[in-house]
């Protein structure tokens, strides 16, 4: 039973038993016996089971999959020689995963030995220097000039082809003020919205508003969730 | 030659960079032609096969790293400052998949090791032998991974290319 | 002498070691009486005198240090400065709406430009053009950004009133 116990620890997955589990039985990859790998597989998760370890979802999986292609190979073939050609064998897709699986593993190998010979060389952690930046060389005037103007141009050009659509914050303020010295003080939040009523204008006249309760410039009352929304001047 | 005296300047920054310094930036920071500094290089690795000295330069990961030579590393360890960098072997599987499949998702990497491997990457970044290089365009734009400078360092690597051939280890 | 061999790993202990090591450490590392390695220490410190050299011994309170040659300090600052002197066009931009339109906030420069700044703002900090001079008197009192006194130097300007007057500049 101690024999499973070092199995488990080292087995990374699923596909990390089944290479061994091949390698063990010495079977050839290219044709594995799938009733007699799939036997022994559900075996080593029968003891984890033993044993009370939780088994990782990815093991049961692989589990369904080899009993799957099993059930596969059972099935009868067409006995005509033609179609048997054309016809995939039902491991094959477990047998590319296995390959690919078993070069990253044999390559990790080889990496593992790299890592070690090149523990022999000894390096030292690099010396901290306080990092300067060193003043722009080379600036002229005329290079600043140049710039301004080029950006100043495009920009007067975006105003040309783009209406405004925004709202400041500011002007709504003043909006706000503005109105509630107009209506005597108080004001419902909707009349607010003297310009185009878009989101937008919606949105700029509720900061606004925030931004005037938190000046304290007004107060804010509403009876219940929804109804209107009153704005008193504060004096 | 007239740059001879800068030998010693290259043998300086080697010493204080730590880090493997590429011809380009001593160049730099000399103020002499590339072409000078690499036999300057060259000859500094040749005065360091002496027998009587203990350091040498090596190429790696596109720069140039003063190191101890190989054969003192019985001796230096006895200092007790050596770093165990040591990669578990689940760490070293998925390295070798990002490194030669690079750059690649999570769920790729999955699909061949056949298990969850979030816990390797972290620790895989943690180490910096990885790191995120974009995103890949599909449904969720998932993150694509692939090894860094570190990496390279690490594995005495001048670059990508100079990893063994895959396709030796076909069976 | 019969422990001449060993002057190639007082020289990698150093190395490795980095922080000052003492003879006692040595000698036990090496398995060789204090005294030889004493005589090692001051060969390795001729060696290193050589002109050719970048590297050397000191001796300091706790014991030996390899480090490099106080004379080329000067040359291994520079490993930790930013190389680049230019500034970009987006940079030269930025700056010059600052330089023009001073005082002005981040939001002002960025209608002007059509484009986030905070990355160019940092730059231009970093590089000593631009200062915080104060703040906007209106909602979240934003920082207004001016040009500084290395402006002027780099630009050879004498003060502000030195550039060009804005109207020549726009039609």
């Amino acid at each position: 039973m101690t024999d499973y116990k070092i199995k488990l620890e080292i087995f990374e997955g699923p596909m990390d038993l089944l290479m061994h589990l091949i390698e063990k039985n010495q079977i050839d990859i290219y044709d594995i016996p799938i009733a007699v790998v799939t036997e022994q597989y559900l075996t080593y998760l029968k003891a984890l089971e033993e044993f009370n370890i939780d088994i990782a979802s990815e093991f049961l999986l692989m589990a369904a999959t080899l009993l799957q292609i099993k059930s596969r190979m059972l099935l009868p073939r067409p006995s005509q020689i033609v179609e048997l050609l054309e016809e995939e064998d039902p491991r094959q897709e477990l047998v590319d995963r296995l390959l690919e699986y078993r070069r990253f593993k044999d390559m990790s190998m080889v990496m593992d030995e790299m890592l070690k010979q090149r523990e022999h060389f000894f390096t030292r952690l690099p010396e901290e220097f306080p990092i300067k930046i060193p003043l722009p060389l080379g600036l002229n005037i005329n290079d600043l000039v140049v710039a301004f103007a080029a950006v100043w141009e495009s920009s007067i050009d975006d105003y040309e082809l783009v209406s405004r659509e925004e709202f400041s914050i500011q002007d709504k303020m003043y909006d706000i003020i503005h109105l509630l010295y107009k209506y005597k003080g108080t004001i419902e939040f909707h009349q607010t919205l003297i310009r185009k009523g878009t989101k937008s204008e919606v949105i700029a006249a509720f900061l606004a508003l925030l931004e005037l309760v938190k000046l304290q410039r007004v107060l804010v009352s509403q009876q219940q969730r929804f109804s209107t929304i009153y704005i008193t001047l504060k004096e | 030659m007239f740059y001879l005296k800068y030998k010693k300047h290259i043998e300086a920054l080697l010493f204080v960079s730590g880090d493997p310094i590429t011809i380009h930036k001593i160049a730099q920071i000399l103020e002499i032609p590339e072409d000078h500094i690499l036999s300057l290089m060259e000859e500094l690795i040749e005065d360091m096969a002496a027998e009587h000295r203990g350091l040498t330069v090596i190429k790696v990961a596109a720069g140039y790293q003063l190191c101890t030579k190989p054969d003192l590393s019985t001796t230096l360890e006895k200092l007790g400052q050596v770093q165990d960098n040591k990669l578990s072997a689940a760490a070293m599987e998925t390295l070798s998949i990002i490194a030669f499949k690079q750059p690649i998702t999570k769920i790729e990497i999955e699909n061949i090791r056949g298990v969850k491997i979030d816990r390797v990457l972290t620790t895989l970044n943690e180490r910096q032998m990885i790191k995120e290089i974009g995103r890949k365009e599909t449904i969720g734009r998932p993150i694509l991974y692939g090894t860094t400078e570190n990496f390279l360092k690490c594995f005495g690597l001048n670059g990508l290319q100079d990893l063994p051939p895959l396709a030796e280890l076909l069976p």
